[in-house]
């Protein structure tokens, strides 16, 4: 069964889920759901310890074709740091979801419910596994469609869902039009699908305008998907009146795979050494990062509903991973994917804890935490980590990502923009302020709902925050893990080990 | 049914024909559920006595078609009207057919069907062919389709 | 051959004929008969190209044509008629029952 | 014999070229005449003597008989669908009020004769 | 004991003591009375410490490749642990005398956050590289927050607010900066004798890196970073000692010292000039913060700018960039340690005996608390640098090494800065003694006894360290 | 024929593709009218698989399904097999899309961009 | 539109017509143009044309809402499975050379069960649709008639909900 | 020359098509026309040797979508707001036609049997599907066995699809807030024209 992991990983949780349609009652498809997310996250381990055991790149055929003419499963350095990631946030927010959707969502409405949700979390891991260009697009769409509707189900209680599901819904098709149209022009070019059978033909005809013409769409089909500034307008909707399980998972998850994906084309297909990407693209992702970093984090500022507040910030800190990537440099793209897997966890506990007072308050501002620090301690504590985290205070997880992106801009001497990515790190701070000030320091409005917690309502943020302080404290695999996926891309020694 | 599949086919082997006899079964099988495998249906025996009328429509059709063509050409000539036609059906199949014969052939549409009484109303494109629905052949030749007139 | 081609080329011109009217309107009827027209006339230029190209095999799609069509123009002036393509205001009593 | 099949072959182009001028007529009917119930002739000629003169045109020219087959059930559908889909448009253009030209009044039903139903609707 | 398990035990005695003071939070007696036994205890550890050779580390974990939470005492943190472990069980005992006195609220929570606080700073000393720094740096700024807005109303906070916001502010965007800047440049980050930057960094950018870390370690008060510090005064008086005297702002000097010593290298330092603006940055802050000084009539604001006037001081000492400088620099770490602390004590007896804390109504005091003002005077000639007390054998350094270096301009300014010490200092010790008070004042009426004998201590602290100096100077080679 | 203008005519292809193109994302990006805009990202779609469609092409060539004759020159397959998933992924978005629209319409009562922005204006002035 | 008796008669000969042409779309795929998907849409156009000719509710009637469910997640199981046989039979996932003693006919094997899978899933999922799309009509009428008054009041108290 | 001519036209009509579908306000109009669209790329398809593409695009296209469109716009308001021509998108649209255009000038000749694409994989999928497959119809040969993997992520966006519209209108409690748009529309739609 061993050879069959990487299939395992994505197949299980797609069969799974017209399991979970066709079951009656909410805890028996939830039943199927957790159960299936923790095989997953089992399997996304397995795969992740095998592969660094043996440090080579697994492959699998479907059907037994082999590579360019069937469709491959690729499980090399990189994939098997995302796949945790993802199926791990994946379980975690299933464990928090029992109680977030029975509180958000009509009780019918669970087994559908389900079947979409662990259809998202398969489409993402397919997206992370596979190794076919045309693959990644279908995969991309089973995870997008069914969010799509998984953000909608959060007109149950917010009308506003509904446009935003539709904005999310047009420009993500955009997006992924895009990304199939310079795929196009890729395969006109080469004739060939496979990633890596991509990355050998290339070099033939990459002085070509077709060639850069292709990087160009697929570059800005997948900045669509990530939301990279000034295309991240979807998201903030999107993300604030999902339902408060659907905002925990995606935020930590799916402009992440967009941005894993972006890293496997840019840099595994196109090659850090293809014409025109390091002075144009490179520059241009680095500005956009920056800048996006910086509008992210000034309108999180300003705003005062939590999940718009750190879905602001998830713009921001997507900024910082464009900055990762443009950075064009083994020790950059080490430091995105750092990010990718540290933000994910800050975000899940954040989002998982703001989901808990969300589902018992209706909404979750500033009003509605306001003194809130001494009836929820537990909570408010996980969403303080959470916080500190994302300015990157050392211990935490942030610090170590943080740390390697200031590297990776150093070893550049980009010293003016590693100078103003630490600005905006440092304006972090006055978000995460403000929220610590409302939910310790000030007292409790009268007339305010009464908020609980019970231990199955903030264990699963607890697990995120644990996770969060667990790799700020003891980074060192992780770290050199990252680098090895960054090396998959750009073979190098520039790394620090 | 099944002949219909044969027909379609093009390929016989042992696997094809029985999927086309699973077929050929289940669509019965859900025509009948949805209730359109009622006597209102097409009677097979329609095919036997269909050729020769499927001769002379195509001729009237031809002439029409020729007939209309001027009248594209000259449109002001026209002189739409709406008139009534009794067919002598005696099934509803029957009746629609007649219709559909009005219909087909250019110059004369048929509008609206009075089930009740079996009168089509009828829009024709000039005088000619109101004259010539009067004409009972047409009639006459469709219930003889449906069997109901030796 | 070249029949065919001049038979291309006259389905070319009534398409563009049909799509006039179709633009034009102006009763929606209109264009559903024009719509209808075109749909007639795609199936036509499907069944001619194929003998044009030499591969006359695939008339299974203009057959798919005609059906598709006749279902659409019906759907069409369901829609018109009643403004739905659901249940007549009249005759539904009970709604979703799944 | 190749005679026959040259002879044949004529008479398909033939056919096939009668029918294309017929679409052609038809769809420039289907532009020019006045409204909406007499452009239904138009669509006519097209359902009817442009396709048929084409289907039977190529139905001549097809090489083997599953291509004749197919020729013959696309006109057979196209007889019954194309005046079924052209009397509904025409009946619900007129439930819904489109009145066309008319050069004379529509006379009433001539007389209502009770007949003999044999099948009710429904 | 091995000086292993010394910086375990120096790490680990305040969070045991943090850790008891919850334990016992319902027994008052029990939970001071540990507090202030394992601060001796502590005391001993760090004297034992100093007193061993240095070379030992000790890892604790491994961040990432070559990123280290790492404990290496070398001299100078070993002098700052000496500092902080002796004078942490005298404030704990004044601390103890005061909230008692004063009868404040929340004492479990204070002495908890206060064990915290030392915890940190012993962290802070001990660190072998600058991340362990960094880390414990901003623990310590955590930790002191709630000591900062014990009294809890809207005053308190607002300080608070101020407080948290320059010194985390400054340290993330700054000195993180900083850090993760040598990190990239040098590839590593541990405290090594002479610098690691030698050779790596373009002297181009030693200024600007220089600055990173000058303004990025607010809590050594550069100006125009120090706004914190008199606003921090709304704070009981013991937290005031901790911050001035043991904790905050020594660690921020400290860490300037320490990075300009172990990471750019006294050496390279002058050899590039690098420092040469910090120098005038420095005597900017030395004689602004003493004028402001004197314009201030509350005591605690008057003497939190002479904080801020002598820290300069020994940011000075690392600007000066030479070897006299620098170890003048660290004996005035310790000698105003020992002198501020006394004066906050006395600040904080005159509060609890007297409930004043304006200057102008002290005319008088000191007749009728003794004790107190004469510990506060001894400390006050100690500040400004009057034989033989400790702050003479400093500031005589620094001159030295100005001199050294040839910046006569710094002579000036130390001296002229000494003569302001005198004014804004002096004129409390004069009131105290001779000026006669607005209201009649009835009998000795001296603080707690439990208040009297830490400052008496340190008071003499100040005095025993001009005899002892040769113990406390650190040899930063030539 | 002149193997330039041969070129030139083949790359037309692509030209009017490209065309199409515009027009789809045009009526995506600019309408703000969402029945529109789904018509327009169908039509924006469609072309894209125009330029697939186009690609497999190979002159004198004929449909992949095979002849018996060794001699036939078959279009390449493969982007045929793609829009083939393509075009299921649109229609599936499609679906959803008018799903969205409908409740939107139920719950704005318009499904025009800019009233649905003015009427969440309101809300957030409101509360 | 079943008043109409043009349409009804010839929608009754034209809709098993339209299925058996589905179903011969679906098993000549191997042959001709067409396959699982394409015989999918084409099957679910006769239901289309049922309910539209004979109305929404006898068009439920033929084919309940439940065993559709069932046939859209049966045929996604259907393909899964065919792609799992292959992995237990010792060969990867979707392999079908295994699924018969020789390759080529366990090849046509697997392709056939994976169309109609595909089949399956779409007929049923289009006529869902279809049926989810109408019957959003129907429902609201329904609603707006019998008490359109009772929601007004409970729907502006939604609104009132909303923006508190 | 002729199928240049043939293709050539079937685009510029639909362009034609398209535009006139963006232009008009009346959304029946724009369904209509976006249906016959289909039907024109279908035979489009058919020209470029797709049948099985047109054959699906003539289904989903005229068939299911234009079904679906007109039960969606049975409950919306019949016209379009009317807009003018807006600049930006405009631009935006161009740009992206100009930089493919710009790309295509290096792009193998349309039909070019030589180019990389015809050369790489495809032969080998022609030749498999006669001998390890023996399947004639190519295509379905790739779909279901070669690449049957991305099939079977088709079937699940299918399926996907469909929950997604259960979960979003076939609703159990979700009625709609504001109820009064409901029943305008036959008188909507009969007024047309």
């Amino acid at each position: 069964m061993m050879q069959h992991l990487p299939v395992l990983q994505v197949l299980l949780p797609l069969l799974a889920a017209p399991f979970a349609a066709l079951l009656r009652g909410r805890d028996l498809a939830w039943g199927v759901a957790f159960i299936t997310t923790g095989a997953a996250f089992l399997i996304s381990i397995a795969l992740f310890l095998e592969q660094r055991a043996l440090g080579t790149t697994l492959v699998y055929e479907m059907g037994n074709w082999a590579a360019p003419i069937g469709i491959v499963y690729v499980i090399d350095a990189a994939s098997a740091l995302v796949l945790p990631v993802i199926s791990g946030i994946g379980f975690v927010a299933t464990l928090a979801a029992r109680q977030l959707v029975a509180a958000e969502i009509d009780a019918r409405d669970h087994a559908l419910f389900y079947a979409a949700w662990l259809l998202t979390i398969a489409g993402m891991l397919g997206q992370v596994t596979t190794g076919d260009a045309f693959n990644i697009f279908v995969f991309l769409e089973i995870s997008s469609l069914s969010a799509y509707a998984l953000v909608a189900m959060g007109s149950g209680r917010d009308r506003r869902a509904l446009p935003a599901a539709f904005n999310y819904l047009i420009l993500g098709t955009v997006g992924a039009t895009f990304y199939v149209i310079g795929l196009g022009l890729l395969y006109m070019l080469t004739g060939t699908l496979n990633l890596v059978d991509l990355a050998e033909r290339l070099p033939q005809v990459e002085e070509t305008r077709a060639a850069f013409t292709a990087m160009a769409f697929i570059a800005l089909g997948l900045f669509l998907k990530m939301a990279l500034f000034p295309l991240h307008f979807w998201l903030v909707p999107a993300y604030a009146h999902a339902p408060s399980a659907v905002t925990a998972l995606m935020a930590s998850t799916a402009t992440k795979v967009s941005v894993y994906v972006l890293i496997r084309l840019i840099f595994g297909v196109f090659g850090v050494e293809f014409p025109g990407l390091a002075d144009a693209v490179g520059l241009l992702v680095l500005t956009l990062g920056i800048a996006g970093a910086f509008v992210g984090t000034l309108a999180a500022i300003v705003e005062t509903d939590l999940k718009k507040l750190f879905a602001q910030s998830s713009i921001a800190q997507l900024g910082y991973m464009a900055i990762g990537i443009g950075a064009m440099s083994a020790t950059g793209l080490a430091a995105a994917f750092l990010h990718l897997f540290n933000h994910a966890l800050m975000k899940g506990a954040l989002f998982l804890a703001i989901g808990m007072i969300a589902a018992q308050a209706g909404r979750a501002t500033m009003g509605t935490i306001q003194g809130a620090g001494k009836q929820i301690p537990i909570t408010m504590t996980a969403i303080l980590f959470g916080g500190l985290a994302l300015i990157g205070v050392p211990l935490t997880a942030g610090f170590i990502s943080k740390l390697y992106l200031i590297r990776a801009l150093l070893e550049q001497d980009f010293w003016l923009l590693a100078g103003l990515t630490f600005l905006s790190s440092a304006l972090a701070l006055a978000y995460v302020w403000k929220i610590i000030e409302a939910a310790w320091l000030q007292p409790r409005p009268k007339g305010a709902p009464k908020l609980h917690e019970t231990a199955s309502q903030y264990i699963p943020a607890w697990i995120m925050v644990i996770a969060t302080l667990g790799f700020g404290i003891y980074a060192t695999p992780l770290v050199q893990a990252a680098f090895a996926a960054a090396h998959v891309f750009i073979p190098s020694v520039a790394g620090a080990n | 049914m099944f002949s219909l599949w044969l027909l379609l086919s093009g390929h016989y082997t042992g696997l094809l024909l029985s999927l086309g006899f699973v077929s050929a079964l289940g669509v019965s099988m859900i025509a009948s559920r949805m209730g359109v495998l009622d006597d209102e249906g097409l009677p097979m025996a329609v095919f036997v006595r269909l050729p020769k009328v499927a001769l002379w429509l195509t001729w009237e059709i031809l002439k029409s078609n020729w007939a209309v063509v001027k009248i594209i050409f000259n449109p002001a000539s026209a002189q739409p009207q709406l008139t009534w036609v009794q067919g002598s059906q005696k099934t509803a199949t029957g009746l629609v057919t007649y219709a559909n014969f009005i219909t087909l052939t250019p110059g004369t549409v048929s509008v609206d069907v009075e089930e009740a009484d079996n009168y089509i109303l009828v829009h024709a494109l000039t005088d000619d062919f109101a004259q010539g629905l009067s004409d009972p052949e047409m009639d006459a030749r469709v219930s003889q389709l449906e069997g109901t007139k030796p | 051959m070249s029949v065919l081609a001049f038979s291309l080329l006259a389905l070319g011109v009534a398409f563009v004929l049909a799509i006039t009217r179709a633009a034009l309107g102006p009763t929606p009827f209109d264009r559903v008969l024009a719509v209808n027209t075109i749909g007639t006339l795609a199936v036509l230029a499907i069944a001619v190209y194929g003998f044009f190209d030499g591969r006359p095999e695939f008339l299974d799609i203009a057959l798919l044509y005609a059906l598709i069509n006749f279902i659409g123009t019906i759907a069409i002036l369901k829609y018109f008629r009643f403004g739905t393509l659901g249940d007549h205001p009249h005759s539904s009593k009970k709604d979703k029952s799944e | 014999m190749s005679m026959v099949w040259q002879i044949i072959e004529i008479v398909g182009y033939i056919s096939l070229g009668l029918g294309s001028l017929g679409v052609i007529f038809g769809a420039l009917g289907l532009l020019r005449l006045g409204d909406i119930y007499q452009r239904m002739h138009g669509s006519g000629i097209v359902d009817t003597g442009g396709a048929g003169l084409i289907l039977f045109g190529l139905l001549l020219l097809s090489p083997d008989w599953t291509v004749s087959v197919r020729l013959i059930l696309i006109g057979f559908i196209l007889v019954m669908t194309s005046p079924t889909a052209t009397h509904a448009i025409a009946r619900a253009a007129r439930v819904s009020g489109v009145d066309g030209k008319l050069s004379r009044k529509l006379k009433p039903k001539p007389k209502v004769k009770p007949k003999p139903k044999t099948k009710g609707a429904k | 004991m091995s000086a292993e398990n010394l910086i375990y035990t120096l790490l680990g005695l305040p969070l045991l003591a943090s850790a008891l003071v919850l334990v016992f939070r319902n027994h008052p007696n029990l939970r001071d009375g540990q507090a202030v036994l394992l601060g001796i205890l502590s005391a001993g550890a760090a004297f034992q410490l100093y007193l061993l050779p240095t070379g030992a580390s000790l890892t604790l974990v491994e961040l990432a490749p070559g990123l280290t939470l790492t404990f290496t005492p070398e001299p100078l943190g070993k002098l700052f642990a000496l500092v902080a472990g002796t004078l942490w069980p005298l404030a704990t005992l004044y601390t103890i005398g005061y909230m008692r006195g004063a009868k404040e609220a929340n004492h479990t929570r204070f002495m908890f956050f206060y064990a915290v606080a030392i915890h940190a700073t012993m962290g802070i000393a001990l660190s072998g590289n600058l991340l362990t720094l960094f880390v414990f740096y901003e623990m310590l700024t955590f930790s002191t927050y709630p000591l900062v807005t014990h009294k809890g109303d809207e005053a308190a906070l607002k300080a608070g607010r101020v407080y948290l916001g320059i010194l985390v502010a400054s340290s993330i965007v700054f000195l993180l900066f900083g850090v993760i800047g040598v990190w990239a440049i040098a590839g590593t980050l541990d405290f090594t004798s002479g610098g690691i930057l030698v050779g790596k960094i373009d002297p181009f950018y030693v200024p600007a890196l220089l600055a990173l870390f000058a303004f990025g370690i607010g809590k050594a008060a550069l100006m125009p970073l120090h706004r914190w510090l008199p606003a921090a005064m709304v704070a009981p008086t013991p937290v005031s000692a901790l911050l001035h005297a043991v904790a905050v702002v020594k660690a921020g000097v400290f860490t300037v010292l320490k990075v300009g010593v172990y990471i750019f290298g006294i050496d390279f330092l002058k050899e590039t000039g690098g420092s040469e603006w910090l120098v005038w940055v420095a005597s900017f802050s030395i004689l602004a913060a003493s004028i402001v000084a004197m314009t201030k009539t509350n005591l605690k604001a008057r003497l939190a700018y002479s904080t801020v006037s002598q820290l300069g001081y020994i940011v000075m000492g690392t600007a000066l960039a030479t070897p006299l400088a620098a170890s003048g620099a660290a004996l005035h770490i310790a000698a105003h340690g020992a002198g501020k602390i006394t004066l906050f004590f006395c600040a904080g007896a005159i509060y609890v005996a007297h409930k004043r804390t304006d200057i102008r109504d002290m005319n008088g005091l000191g007749r009728t608390m003794p004790i107190t003002y004469t510990a506060f005077a001894l400390a006050a000639l100690s500040i400004m640098g009057v034989p033989p007390l400790a702050g003479a054998w400093s500031k005589f350094m620094l001159m030295g090494g100005a001199l050294d270096n040839g910046y006569l301009v710094v002579l000036g300014v130390l001296m002229v800065s000494s003569l302001l010490n005198l004014v804004y200092l002096g004129e409390i010790v004069v009131r105290g003694f001779f000026a006669t008070p607005k209201r009649k004042l009835k009998g000795v009426q001296e603080a707690p006894i439990a208040m009297l004998i830490p400052l008496s201590i340190t008071a003499f602290l100040s005095l025993a360290l001009f005899f002892a100096v040769d113990l406390f100077i650190i040899d930063f080679g030539g | 024929m002149n193997p330039f203008i041969e070129q030139l005519l083949g790359q037309w292809n692509y030209y009017l593709v490209i065309v199409l193109m515009m027009i789809g994302f045009y009526g995506v990006i600019a309408r703000g009218n969402m029945v529109k805009k789904i018509v327009g990202l169908n039509i924006f779609q469609t072309s894209v698989f125009m330029l697939y469609i186009s690609m497999g092409k190979v002159a004198q060539g004929t449909a992949p399904i095979l002849t018996g004759d060794p001699t036939t020159v078959y279009s390449n397959p493969l982007p045929h097999v793609l829009i083939l998933t393509a075009i299921v992924v649109g229609v599936s978005t499609t679906a959803v899309g008018y799903a969205l629209i409908i409740r939107i319409h139920e719950s704005f009562g318009t499904i025009e961009d800019d009233d649905i922005i003015a009427q969440l204006d309101d809300e957030e002035d409101v509360s | 539109m079943q008043d109409d008796i043009v349409i009804r008669v010839v929608a009754k000969v034209m809709i098993p017509a339209v299925m058996l042409f589905a179903l011969y779309v679906q098993f000549h795929g191997d042959y001709g143009p067409g396959g699982g998907f394409q015989a999918g849409v084409i099957f679910a156009s006769a239901f289309v044309l049922n309910a539209v000719v004979f109305g929404l509710n006898k068009g439920r009637h033929v084919w309940p809402a439940r065993y559709n469910l069932m046939g859209i997640c049966g045929g996604v199981l259907l393909y899964g499975f065919t792609g799992v046989a292959g992995m237990v039979l010792g060969k990867n996932f979707l392999n079908f050379n295994v699924l018969s003693s020789d390759p080529v006919a366990g090849q046509h094997l697997g392709i056939l069960l994976v169309e109609f899978g595909v089949g399956l899933t779409v007929a049923a999922v289009m006529v869902m649709l279809f049926f989810t799309f109408a019957g959003r009509t129907a429902h609201l009428r329904l609603l707006s008639k019998s008490d359109a008054h009772e929601r007004k009041v409970s729907a502006s108290k939604t609104a009132k909900k909303v923006k508190k | 020359m002729a199928g240049f001519l043939v293709n050539a036209s079937l685009i510029a009509l639909l362009a034609l098509i398209a535009i006139l579908a963006l232009r008009l306000h009346r959304l029946f109009a724009v369904v209509m026309l976006s249906g016959a669209f289909s039907l024109v790329a279908a035979a489009q398809f058919v020209v470029l040797d797709a049948v099985d593409v047109a054959f699906t695009e003539a289904a989903v296209g005229a068939g299911i979508s234009t079904v679906l469109a007109l039960a969606t716009l049975s409950l919306l308001p019949a016209q379009e707001k009317p807009h003018s021509i807006s600049l930006v998108p405009a631009f935006l649209a161009t740009l992206t036609g100009l930089l493919l255009a710009v790309a295509v000038s290096d792009l193998p000749v349309f039909g070019d049997p030589k180019a990389p694409i015809h050369n790489h994989v495809a032969p080998e999928y022609i030749i498999g599907s006669e001998q390890a497959i023996g399947v004639p119809n190519i295509v379905t040969s790739v779909l279901a066995s070669y690449r049957s993997f991305d099939t079977f992520g088709e079937t699940l966006v299918v399926f996907t699809a469909v929950l997604a519209v259960l979960l979003i209108i076939g609703g159990y409690t979700r009625t709609p807030q504001k109820p009064k748009k409901a029943k305008r529309k036959t008188k909507g739609s009969q007024n047309a024209g």
